[in-house]
Protein backbone atom coordinates (compact mmCIF):
# COMPACT_ATOMS: atom_id res chain seq x y z
CA UNK A 1 0.00 0.00 0.00
CA UNK A 2 1.42 3.61 -0.94
CA UNK A 3 1.84 5.68 2.05
CA UNK A 4 2.19 8.94 1.59
CA UNK A 5 3.88 10.03 4.85
CA UNK A 6 7.31 7.57 4.22
CA UNK A 7 10.05 10.24 4.19
CA UNK A 8 13.88 10.83 4.96
CA UNK A 9 14.15 12.16 8.92
CA UNK A 10 18.24 13.96 8.73
CA UNK A 11 19.65 15.25 12.40
CA UNK A 12 22.41 17.52 12.53
CA UNK A 13 24.73 18.88 15.63
CA UNK A 14 23.76 17.97 18.95
CA UNK A 15 20.48 16.36 17.55
CA UNK A 16 22.44 14.09 15.54
CA UNK A 17 24.62 13.13 18.36
CA UNK A 18 21.84 12.37 20.65
CA UNK A 19 20.10 10.19 18.45
CA UNK A 20 22.94 8.35 17.33
CA UNK A 21 22.49 8.40 13.72
CA UNK A 22 22.45 11.22 10.83
CA UNK A 23 19.00 10.15 8.87
CA UNK A 24 16.81 7.33 8.52
CA UNK A 25 13.65 6.89 6.78
CA UNK A 26 10.79 7.23 8.73
CA UNK A 27 7.01 6.21 8.59
CA UNK A 28 5.06 8.33 10.79
CA UNK A 29 1.42 7.39 11.65
CA UNK A 30 -1.59 9.15 9.69
CA UNK A 31 -2.46 11.50 12.83
CA UNK A 32 0.64 13.04 12.88
CA UNK A 33 0.89 15.76 10.28
CA UNK A 34 2.84 18.66 11.37
CA UNK A 35 6.86 18.50 11.85
CA UNK A 36 5.89 19.61 15.82
CA UNK A 37 3.63 16.93 16.18
CA UNK A 38 6.27 14.66 14.23
CA UNK A 39 8.82 15.86 17.03
CA UNK A 40 6.31 14.39 19.70
CA UNK A 41 5.99 10.94 18.17
CA UNK A 42 9.81 10.68 17.13
CA UNK A 43 10.75 11.38 21.11
CA UNK A 44 8.65 8.90 21.99
CA UNK A 45 10.88 6.17 20.08
CA UNK A 46 13.39 5.73 22.69
CA UNK A 47 15.75 7.08 25.36
CA UNK A 48 18.16 9.02 22.97
CA UNK A 49 15.23 10.61 21.01
CA UNK A 50 13.97 11.80 24.16
CA UNK A 51 16.96 13.04 25.07
CA UNK A 52 17.33 14.71 21.96
CA UNK A 53 13.53 16.41 21.96
CA UNK A 54 13.76 17.33 25.52
CA UNK A 55 13.03 20.91 24.38
CA UNK A 56 10.93 20.87 21.56
CA UNK A 57 11.19 24.74 21.58
CA UNK A 58 14.56 25.11 20.59
CA UNK A 59 14.66 22.73 17.63
CA UNK A 60 14.46 24.44 13.93
CA UNK A 61 13.42 22.48 11.51
CA UNK A 62 13.22 22.06 7.92
CA UNK A 63 11.09 20.34 5.14
CA UNK A 64 12.91 19.77 1.79
CA UNK A 65 15.71 21.97 2.83
CA UNK A 66 13.19 24.89 3.67
CA UNK A 67 12.89 26.82 7.13
CA UNK A 68 9.94 25.95 8.63
CA UNK A 69 8.05 26.74 11.84
CA UNK A 70 6.91 24.04 14.01
CA UNK A 71 3.10 24.09 12.34
CA UNK A 72 4.12 23.48 9.47
CA UNK A 73 2.40 20.66 8.01
CA UNK A 74 4.87 17.74 6.43
CA UNK A 75 2.23 16.03 3.71
CA UNK A 76 4.24 15.45 0.82
CA UNK A 77 7.73 16.01 2.07
CA UNK A 78 10.65 13.96 0.94
CA UNK A 79 13.43 14.95 3.96
CA UNK A 80 12.12 16.94 7.03
CA UNK A 81 15.63 18.52 8.75
CA UNK A 82 15.90 18.45 12.87
CA UNK A 83 18.24 20.77 14.41
CA UNK A 84 19.80 23.34 16.85
CA UNK A 85 19.41 27.02 16.11
CA UNK A 86 22.62 27.69 13.52
CA UNK A 87 25.67 28.97 14.94
CA UNK A 88 27.51 29.76 11.31
CA UNK A 89 29.19 32.83 9.90
CA UNK B 1 23.11 36.71 -9.62
CA UNK B 2 25.15 36.25 -6.35
CA UNK B 3 28.30 34.01 -6.55
CA UNK B 4 27.58 31.56 -3.26
CA UNK B 5 30.20 28.39 -2.51
CA UNK B 6 29.71 26.11 0.70
CA UNK B 7 33.87 25.02 1.05
CA UNK B 8 35.80 23.16 3.18
CA UNK B 9 39.14 24.52 2.07
CA UNK B 10 40.29 28.07 1.73
CA UNK B 11 39.22 31.09 0.27
CA UNK B 12 41.07 34.18 -1.36
CA UNK B 13 39.18 37.17 -0.08
CA UNK B 14 41.04 39.38 -2.49
CA UNK B 15 40.48 37.17 -5.67
CA UNK B 16 36.70 37.21 -4.95
CA UNK B 17 36.41 41.16 -4.63
CA UNK B 18 38.87 41.35 -7.66
CA UNK B 19 36.71 38.80 -9.47
CA UNK B 20 33.71 41.46 -8.87
CA UNK B 21 34.95 44.59 -10.66
CA UNK B 22 37.04 43.05 -13.51
CA UNK B 23 36.55 44.61 -16.57
CA UNK B 24 33.97 47.22 -15.20
CA UNK B 25 34.25 50.56 -14.44
CA UNK B 26 30.73 51.57 -13.07
CA UNK B 27 31.21 49.88 -9.36
CA UNK B 28 32.24 52.65 -6.79
CA UNK B 29 32.45 50.47 -3.34
CA UNK B 30 32.99 47.17 -2.31
CA UNK B 31 32.72 45.87 1.39
CA UNK B 32 34.45 42.83 2.00
CA UNK B 33 33.66 40.89 5.32
CA UNK B 34 35.84 38.49 6.47
CA UNK B 35 34.71 35.89 9.63
CA UNK B 36 37.97 34.38 11.54
CA UNK B 37 38.48 31.82 13.69
CA UNK B 38 39.62 33.36 17.25
CA UNK B 39 41.38 30.98 19.32
CA UNK B 40 38.90 32.53 22.35
CA UNK B 41 42.58 33.42 25.02
CA UNK B 42 44.27 30.40 23.83
CA UNK B 43 41.47 27.61 25.08
CA UNK B 44 40.59 26.60 21.35
CA UNK B 45 42.74 24.13 19.24
CA UNK B 46 39.81 23.86 16.41
CA UNK B 47 36.52 24.63 15.32
CA UNK B 48 34.86 21.92 13.55
CA UNK B 49 31.87 23.24 11.10
CA UNK B 50 28.85 21.15 10.38
CA UNK B 51 26.69 21.93 7.96
CA UNK B 52 23.71 20.38 6.07
CA UNK B 53 25.03 19.43 2.41
CA UNK B 54 22.60 21.07 -0.11
CA UNK B 55 20.18 23.27 2.16
CA UNK B 56 23.37 25.38 3.16
CA UNK B 57 23.74 26.83 -0.17
CA UNK B 58 20.38 27.04 -1.16
CA UNK B 59 19.67 29.05 1.88
CA UNK B 60 22.45 31.31 1.51
CA UNK B 61 21.32 31.54 -2.12
CA UNK B 62 17.90 32.96 -0.79
CA UNK B 63 19.54 35.44 1.36
CA UNK B 64 21.93 36.91 -1.25
CA UNK B 65 18.95 37.06 -3.98
CA UNK B 66 16.70 39.02 -1.05
CA UNK B 67 19.72 41.25 -0.62
CA UNK B 68 19.68 41.59 -4.36
CA UNK B 69 16.38 42.37 -3.97
CA UNK B 70 16.58 45.63 -1.47
CA UNK B 71 19.89 47.20 -2.55
CA UNK B 72 21.30 48.06 -6.17
CA UNK B 73 24.14 45.59 -6.35
CA UNK B 74 26.60 44.98 -8.84
CA UNK B 75 27.82 41.50 -7.58
CA UNK B 76 27.99 39.39 -4.45
CA UNK B 77 29.67 36.72 -3.33
CA UNK B 78 29.11 34.70 -0.30
CA UNK B 79 31.67 31.81 0.85
CA UNK B 80 30.96 29.72 3.77
CA UNK B 81 33.54 26.93 4.86
CA UNK B 82 32.53 23.95 6.67
CA UNK B 83 35.22 21.05 8.15
CA UNK B 84 38.00 22.03 10.66
CA UNK B 85 39.28 25.56 10.82
CA UNK B 86 41.91 26.58 13.33
CA UNK B 87 42.55 29.77 14.97
CA UNK B 88 43.28 32.99 12.58
CA UNK B 89 41.95 30.62 9.83
CA UNK B 90 39.05 31.84 7.70
CA UNK B 91 35.62 30.99 8.30
CA UNK B 92 33.26 33.31 5.90
CA UNK B 93 33.78 35.71 3.25
CA UNK B 94 30.62 38.13 1.98
CA UNK B 95 31.97 40.94 -0.79
CA UNK B 96 29.41 43.03 -2.24
CA UNK B 97 29.95 45.81 -4.64
CA UNK B 98 27.38 48.81 -5.43
CA UNK B 99 27.83 52.05 -7.34
CA UNK B 100 27.48 53.61 -3.91
CA UNK B 101 28.94 53.30 -0.32
CA UNK B 102 26.12 52.87 1.40
CA UNK B 103 24.57 49.96 -0.46
CA UNK B 104 27.36 47.83 -0.58
CA UNK B 105 27.69 48.40 3.32
CA UNK B 106 24.03 47.43 4.28
CA UNK B 107 23.69 44.47 1.78
CA UNK B 108 27.12 43.07 3.12
CA UNK B 109 25.68 43.76 6.87
CA UNK B 110 22.10 42.05 6.06
CA UNK B 111 23.88 39.07 4.42
CA UNK B 112 25.77 38.51 7.55
CA UNK B 113 23.47 38.93 9.71
CA UNK B 114 20.89 36.33 7.99
CA UNK B 115 23.88 33.90 6.81
CA UNK B 116 24.21 33.39 10.96
CA UNK B 117 20.88 32.90 11.85
CA UNK B 118 19.46 31.11 8.62
CA UNK B 119 22.42 28.94 7.09
CA UNK B 120 22.56 25.82 8.34
CA UNK B 121 25.72 25.76 9.99
CA UNK B 122 27.06 24.82 13.62
CA UNK B 123 30.14 24.82 15.84
CA UNK B 124 31.47 22.62 17.88
CA UNK B 125 34.89 23.47 19.69
CA UNK B 126 37.67 21.31 20.52
CA UNK B 127 40.09 22.51 23.56
CA UNK B 128 44.02 22.40 23.68
CA UNK B 129 43.35 20.46 26.46
CA UNK B 130 41.56 17.79 25.03
CA UNK B 131 38.15 17.84 25.67
CA UNK B 132 35.94 17.84 23.27
CA UNK B 133 34.04 21.04 23.54
CA UNK B 134 30.88 22.07 23.34
CA UNK B 135 28.39 23.18 20.31
CA UNK B 136 28.29 26.89 20.18
CA UNK B 137 25.01 28.58 20.99
CA UNK B 138 23.19 30.73 19.58
CA UNK B 139 22.91 34.00 20.51
CA UNK B 140 20.12 36.55 20.86
CA UNK B 141 22.23 39.46 19.84
CA UNK B 142 22.20 37.84 16.46
CA UNK B 143 18.80 37.06 16.39
CA UNK B 144 17.78 40.40 16.98
CA UNK B 145 20.50 42.15 14.66
CA UNK B 146 18.66 39.63 11.75
CA UNK B 147 15.42 41.02 13.06
CA UNK B 148 16.27 44.81 12.65
CA UNK B 149 15.94 44.47 9.09
CA UNK B 150 12.53 42.42 9.01
CA UNK B 151 11.49 45.17 10.86
CA UNK B 152 12.68 47.87 8.77
CA UNK B 153 14.07 49.95 11.55
CA UNK B 154 17.26 50.38 10.23
CA UNK C 1 47.15 52.98 16.91
CA UNK C 2 45.72 53.74 13.17
CA UNK C 3 47.53 53.13 9.95
CA UNK C 4 46.69 55.87 7.91
CA UNK C 5 48.64 56.94 4.30
CA UNK C 6 48.16 59.44 2.04
CA UNK C 7 49.30 58.27 -1.25
CA UNK C 8 49.36 58.43 -5.47
CA UNK C 9 50.65 55.01 -5.95
CA UNK C 10 47.84 52.33 -5.92
CA UNK C 11 47.29 50.18 -2.60
CA UNK C 12 46.84 46.51 -2.29
CA UNK C 13 43.71 46.00 -0.14
CA UNK C 14 44.29 42.01 0.32
CA UNK C 15 48.13 42.57 1.96
CA UNK C 16 46.21 45.77 4.19
CA UNK C 17 43.60 43.31 5.41
CA UNK C 18 46.31 40.71 5.84
CA UNK C 19 48.75 43.06 7.89
CA UNK C 20 45.92 43.79 10.78
CA UNK C 21 44.98 39.48 11.07
CA UNK C 22 48.74 38.81 11.13
CA UNK C 23 50.26 37.24 13.82
CA UNK C 24 47.18 36.85 16.05
CA UNK C 25 44.26 34.91 16.65
CA UNK C 26 41.97 36.82 18.21
CA UNK C 27 40.61 38.63 15.45
CA UNK C 28 36.78 37.29 14.66
CA UNK C 29 35.90 40.21 11.70
CA UNK C 30 38.01 41.99 9.69
CA UNK C 31 35.63 44.59 6.80
CA UNK C 32 37.47 46.31 4.11
CA UNK C 33 36.08 49.17 2.00
CA UNK C 34 37.26 50.18 -1.40
CA UNK C 35 36.19 53.32 -2.47
CA UNK C 36 36.53 53.24 -6.44
CA UNK C 37 36.69 55.36 -9.58
CA UNK C 38 33.29 55.13 -11.53
CA UNK C 39 33.26 56.42 -15.49
CA UNK C 40 29.99 57.53 -15.00
CA UNK C 41 28.16 56.19 -17.95
CA UNK C 42 31.43 56.47 -19.89
CA UNK C 43 31.92 60.32 -19.84
CA UNK C 44 34.63 60.01 -17.39
CA UNK C 45 38.24 59.97 -18.55
CA UNK C 46 40.17 60.73 -15.39
CA UNK C 47 39.59 61.96 -11.50
CA UNK C 48 41.90 64.29 -10.13
CA UNK C 49 41.70 64.74 -6.30
CA UNK C 50 43.36 67.31 -5.18
CA UNK C 51 44.13 67.42 -1.34
CA UNK C 52 45.82 69.09 1.62
CA UNK C 53 49.20 67.97 2.74
CA UNK C 54 49.49 67.71 6.02
CA UNK C 55 45.80 67.73 7.21
CA UNK C 56 44.59 65.52 5.27
CA UNK C 57 46.34 62.67 7.52
CA UNK C 58 45.61 64.40 10.62
CA UNK C 59 42.52 64.58 9.69
CA UNK C 60 41.78 61.09 8.82
CA UNK C 61 43.92 59.79 11.72
CA UNK C 62 41.73 62.02 14.16
CA UNK C 63 38.59 60.08 13.02
CA UNK C 64 40.44 56.99 13.01
CA UNK C 65 41.10 57.89 17.11
CA UNK C 66 37.50 58.53 17.49
CA UNK C 67 36.65 55.44 15.80
CA UNK C 68 39.37 53.57 18.24
CA UNK C 69 37.64 55.19 21.14
CA UNK C 70 34.13 53.90 20.01
CA UNK C 71 34.43 50.80 19.42
CA UNK C 72 37.26 48.33 20.45
CA UNK C 73 39.32 47.23 17.37
CA UNK C 74 41.89 45.50 17.04
CA UNK C 75 43.54 47.24 13.59
CA UNK C 76 42.25 49.91 11.54
CA UNK C 77 44.08 51.21 8.47
CA UNK C 78 43.03 54.16 5.98
CA UNK C 79 44.65 54.90 2.44
CA UNK C 80 43.53 57.89 0.45
CA UNK C 81 44.88 58.42 -2.95
CA UNK C 82 45.60 61.80 -4.50
CA UNK C 83 46.29 62.53 -8.27
CA UNK C 84 44.99 61.12 -11.34
CA UNK C 85 42.98 58.25 -11.18
CA UNK C 86 41.65 56.40 -13.92
CA UNK C 87 37.81 54.52 -13.89
CA UNK C 88 38.17 51.60 -12.40
CA UNK C 89 41.12 52.39 -10.16
CA UNK C 90 40.57 52.34 -6.48
CA UNK C 91 40.23 55.51 -4.02
CA UNK C 92 39.99 55.28 -0.68
CA UNK C 93 40.47 52.35 1.46
CA UNK C 94 39.34 51.26 5.08
CA UNK C 95 40.08 48.02 7.30
CA UNK C 96 38.90 47.06 10.11
CA UNK C 97 39.13 44.49 12.41
CA UNK C 98 37.53 43.36 15.66
CA UNK C 99 36.37 40.34 18.05
CA UNK C 100 32.90 40.83 16.48
CA UNK C 101 31.29 41.97 13.49
CA UNK C 102 29.40 44.52 14.48
CA UNK C 103 31.89 46.73 15.59
CA UNK C 104 33.95 46.36 12.47
CA UNK C 105 31.41 47.39 10.58
CA UNK C 106 29.86 50.07 12.36
CA UNK C 107 33.70 51.59 12.77
CA UNK C 108 34.55 51.22 9.00
CA UNK C 109 30.79 52.96 8.19
CA UNK C 110 31.90 55.75 10.90
CA UNK C 111 35.47 56.04 9.03
CA UNK C 112 33.80 56.55 5.53
CA UNK C 113 30.88 59.05 6.55
CA UNK C 114 33.73 61.13 8.04
CA UNK C 115 36.61 60.47 5.59
CA UNK C 116 34.05 61.96 3.24
CA UNK C 117 32.65 65.09 5.09
CA UNK C 118 35.88 65.64 6.56
CA UNK C 119 38.96 64.90 5.08
CA UNK C 120 40.21 67.53 2.85
CA UNK C 121 40.45 65.97 -0.67
CA UNK C 122 38.45 67.64 -3.50
CA UNK C 123 37.62 65.94 -7.11
CA UNK C 124 38.05 66.99 -10.19
CA UNK C 125 36.26 65.80 -13.35
CA UNK C 126 37.95 65.34 -16.35
CA UNK C 127 35.73 64.38 -19.03
CA UNK C 128 36.58 62.04 -22.57
CA UNK C 129 35.13 64.57 -24.83
CA UNK C 130 38.42 66.99 -23.45
CA UNK C 131 36.08 69.24 -21.45
CA UNK C 132 38.11 69.79 -18.22
CA UNK C 133 35.33 68.91 -15.81
CA UNK C 134 34.00 70.44 -13.14
CA UNK C 135 34.56 70.40 -9.52
CA UNK C 136 32.34 67.36 -7.97
CA UNK C 137 29.95 68.53 -5.50
CA UNK C 138 30.00 67.76 -2.07
CA UNK C 139 26.21 65.27 -1.44
CA UNK C 140 24.06 66.36 1.39
CA UNK C 141 23.43 62.34 2.10
CA UNK C 142 26.97 62.20 3.00
CA UNK C 143 26.32 65.13 5.53
CA UNK C 144 23.57 63.47 6.71
CA UNK C 145 25.15 60.25 7.22
CA UNK C 146 28.11 61.77 9.32
CA UNK C 147 25.68 63.26 11.45
CA UNK C 148 23.56 60.20 12.17
CA UNK C 149 26.80 58.65 14.54
CA UNK C 150 26.70 62.28 16.18
CA UNK C 151 22.97 62.57 17.15
CA UNK C 152 23.45 58.86 18.03
CA UNK C 153 20.51 57.79 15.88
CA UNK C 154 22.76 54.47 15.03
CA UNK D 1 57.12 96.23 14.62
CA UNK D 2 55.97 92.42 15.27
CA UNK D 3 52.41 91.86 13.86
CA UNK D 4 50.58 88.95 15.12
CA UNK D 5 47.89 88.95 12.32
CA UNK D 6 51.07 87.52 9.91
CA UNK D 7 49.90 84.08 8.76
CA UNK D 8 49.89 82.38 5.66
CA UNK D 9 46.76 81.68 3.77
CA UNK D 10 46.26 78.47 1.86
CA UNK D 11 43.62 77.64 -0.50
CA UNK D 12 42.53 74.55 -2.32
CA UNK D 13 40.14 73.19 -5.30
CA UNK D 14 38.24 76.13 -6.79
CA UNK D 15 38.52 78.52 -4.59
CA UNK D 16 42.43 78.20 -5.50
CA UNK D 17 41.57 78.51 -9.11
CA UNK D 18 39.34 81.62 -8.76
CA UNK D 19 42.39 83.40 -7.03
CA UNK D 20 44.79 81.93 -8.70
CA UNK D 21 47.27 81.21 -6.28
CA UNK D 22 47.62 78.05 -4.02
CA UNK D 23 49.02 80.27 -0.97
CA UNK D 24 49.80 83.51 0.01
CA UNK D 25 51.01 85.70 3.22
CA UNK D 26 48.69 88.28 4.26
CA UNK D 27 48.78 90.46 6.98
CA UNK D 28 45.43 91.51 7.98
CA UNK D 29 44.68 94.61 10.06
CA UNK D 30 43.72 94.17 13.66
CA UNK D 31 40.22 94.12 13.58
CA UNK D 32 39.64 91.40 11.46
CA UNK D 33 39.78 88.52 14.07
CA UNK D 34 37.58 85.27 12.68
CA UNK D 35 37.97 83.22 9.60
CA UNK D 36 34.55 84.72 8.53
CA UNK D 37 35.89 88.55 8.83
CA UNK D 38 38.73 87.27 7.38
CA UNK D 39 37.20 85.90 4.32
CA UNK D 40 34.89 89.24 3.81
CA UNK D 41 38.38 91.08 4.16
CA UNK D 42 39.92 89.13 1.40
CA UNK D 43 36.99 89.48 -0.70
CA UNK D 44 37.76 93.53 -0.85
CA UNK D 45 41.25 92.58 -2.25
CA UNK D 46 40.03 92.57 -5.96
CA UNK D 47 37.99 90.52 -8.69
CA UNK D 48 39.29 87.17 -7.99
CA UNK D 49 38.65 87.18 -4.40
CA UNK D 50 35.12 88.84 -4.70
CA UNK D 51 34.41 85.68 -7.05
CA UNK D 52 36.10 82.82 -5.02
CA UNK D 53 34.39 84.03 -1.43
CA UNK D 54 31.29 85.22 -3.41
CA UNK D 55 29.23 83.04 -1.14
CA UNK D 56 30.72 82.78 2.27
CA UNK D 57 28.89 80.34 3.47
CA UNK D 58 29.52 77.46 1.44
CA UNK D 59 33.57 78.01 2.02
CA UNK D 60 35.26 75.96 4.99
CA UNK D 61 37.74 77.02 6.74
CA UNK D 62 40.80 75.57 8.63
CA UNK D 63 43.08 77.00 10.89
CA UNK D 64 46.81 75.32 11.54
CA UNK D 65 45.30 72.09 9.53
CA UNK D 66 41.84 71.51 12.11
CA UNK D 67 38.59 72.57 10.67
CA UNK D 68 37.03 75.62 12.27
CA UNK D 69 33.68 77.39 12.26
CA UNK D 70 33.47 80.96 10.38
CA UNK D 71 33.43 82.20 14.13
CA UNK D 72 36.58 80.84 15.20
CA UNK D 73 39.64 83.61 16.20
CA UNK D 74 42.20 83.35 14.32
CA UNK D 75 44.68 85.03 16.84
CA UNK D 76 48.42 83.12 16.87
CA UNK D 77 47.56 80.88 13.59
CA UNK D 78 50.27 80.14 11.71
CA UNK D 79 48.29 78.90 8.65
CA UNK D 80 44.27 79.84 7.54
CA UNK D 81 43.29 77.41 4.54
CA UNK D 82 39.91 78.65 2.55
CA UNK D 83 38.31 75.33 0.57
CA UNK D 84 34.82 74.15 -0.77
CA UNK D 85 33.27 72.00 1.05
CA UNK D 86 35.45 68.26 0.84
CA UNK D 87 34.53 65.83 -1.60
CA UNK D 88 37.60 62.92 -1.00
CA UNK D 89 36.17 59.06 -0.25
Amino acid sequence: MYRMNRMKAVYFAWVRERIGKSDEEIDPPEYVTTVGELIGWLAARGEEYAYAFEKPSVIRTAIDRKHVRHDAKFAGAREVAFFPPMTGG
Amino acid sequence: MATVRIQSEDFDAAAEAAALTADRKDVGAVVTFTGLCRDEAGRLATLELEHYPGMAEEEIERVAAEAEKRWPLMGVTAIHRYGKIEPGGNIVLVVTASAHRQAAFEAAEFLMDFLKTRAPFWKKEHNRDGTSGEWVSAKDADDAAADRWLQGNK
